[in-house]
């Protein structure tokens, strides 16, 4: 991977982590998580373990599930 | 190979919206554009046949993800 | 190898203060943050290509955050 | 790569430090609990410098030994505390209608494919995921006949080691498949724990 490729991807996971511990809101922490995953993902791949990436980009989700379990119970 | 760039730099437009937008529920069409963005870049990145189940894998996932968020969102709002 | 090394290392540190200085100090947003280390050390294990060590590395996150979040509801439901 | 390394630690030990100065500070329950989880991360980066299949060797039982500790602080605070009313049903979205069978299905067939403790974990959590999607009554008996055999297995795979040491890949395969299945047992225990009228 080019350096620009990895800065660009970087940043995004960067502004990701930030925006995660710096949001207030329940779902906006998630969404930023996601944003954090995203930036993460390709840098998984670029290292040719396609494998890895396929099961993180499953397991990432079930994980963001099993918090709104406890996210919807605190915001109602 | 100016394909590659070009959807990293749609990947990191994205990202930027998604993190400052103020609007909970309006930050979920940015994550899917970034979600399209990083499965594209996956194809993109590595020539490989698996690669393709690797960006659908991704993509259900991340779908799955913003859709479980944004019902999530709805039902708490709308209670 | 250098740049996923210290993308790894930062993230690590961002998401270990913001796990120890949380706001607002709730259990829920401090299990959120909790992930965010988490990426930090897939990251760095990455860079080392401990591919087994990763995966299951990322499995043990999941379960734990299972855990946790299951001892919260009984929490809520009992106070 | 030298100076990768000590970058490495330093920082390692500066998250360290932190992670431990949050714990001092700390004087409630959950969030201690909470903390002892990221003590567990920060401490597992240290083990993830060493940088070789050494480190890989290491990682894997603090792993183990971690999610078990995890889960036995929790059991204890949960009695210690009195939270004696079960939760009652979970998320009520429509993505939890269709997504778990096929999810739970393509982590469960990996985790076959990789085998041993890894495997396990992964298998365990898409079962875990399926179970707390789905009602579950009287599945006990099978699970623990299920770890109950594998066990027997394992045991019988270590004996081939120690009697036939020619045959090792039988063994191997033997004690990996074993193991999968009893990681996976106890794994998906965690999924059922809700306090329904037979646990």
């Amino acid at each position: 991977m080019i350096p620009a490729l990895e800065i660009m991807f970087g940043f995004i996971a960067l502004v990701g982590g930030v925006s995660a511990a710096l949001i207030l809101d329940y779902y906006g922490k998630l969404i930023s998580l996601g944003i954090l995953v995203a930036g993460v993902i390709p840098f998984i791949v670029d290292r040719g373990y396609l494998d890895v990436a396929i099961t993180v980009s499953l397991i990432a989700p079930i994980a963001t599930i099993f918090v709104l379990r406890v996210v919807r119970r605190a915001d109602a | 190979m100016i394909a590659l760039p070009l959807v990293a730099v749609v990947a990191v437009v994205a990202a930027l919206r998604a993190t400052f937008e103020r609007n909970t529920a309006r930050k979920l069409p940015y994550v899917n554009v970034l979600n399209f963005a990083i499965a594209a870049s996956i194809v993109l990145l590595l020539d490989h046949p698996l690669s393709l189940v690797a960006a659908a894998a991704y993509f259900v996932g991340s779908t799955l993800e913003a859709n479980a968020i944004a019902s999530t969102y709805a039902g708490a709002r709308n209670q | 190898m250098e740049a996923t090394f210290i993308l790894g290392l930062a993230i690590l540190l961002i998401g270990v203060l913001a796990v120890a200085f949380v706001r607002p100090k709730t259990y829920v947003a401090r299990l959120i943050n909790l992930e965010i280390p988490g990426w930090g050390l897939l990251l760095v294990m990455l860079a080392y290509d401990e591919t087994l060590a990763l995966l299951t590395f990322i499995a043990v996150t999941a379960i734990s955050t299972f855990v946790i979040v299951r001892l919260m509801e009984w929490r809520d439901e009992s106070c | 790569m030298i100076l990768t390394y000590s970058i490495g630690l330093f920082v390692a030990f500066a998250v360290t430090g932190i992670a431990f100065f949050a714990l001092m500070r700390e004087t409630d329950g959950l969030h201690r609990l909470l903390l002892t989880d990221l003590v567990e991360v920060v401490t597992l980066a240290f083990i993830a410098l060493v940088g070789t299949d050494l480190a890989e060797a290491l990682i894997l039982p603090g792993l183990v030994v971690g999610t078990s500790e995890l889960i036995a602080l929790s059991e204890i605070y949960r009695v210690k505390e009195g939270f004696n009313r079960p939760p009652s049903d979970g998320l009520q979205i429509e993505v939890m209608e269709t997504a778990p069978p096929i999810l739970a299905a393509l982590l469960v067939g990996y985790g076959i494919i990789l085998s041993g403790f890894s495997g396990g974990a992964v298998a365990g959590l898409g079962v875990i995921f399926y179970f707390l999607s789905r009602d579950h009554h009287e599945r006990f008996e099978v699970i623990e006949t299920a770890s109950g055999y594998s066990w027997v297995i394992w045991i019988f795979a270590f004996f081939t080691f120690m009697i036939f040491p020619e045959r090792w890949f039988f063994a191997v395969m033997l004690a990996g498949s074993a193991i999968l299945v009893k990681v996976m047992a106890k794994m998906s225990i965690i999924g059922t724990m809700r306090g329904g009228p037979n646990v």
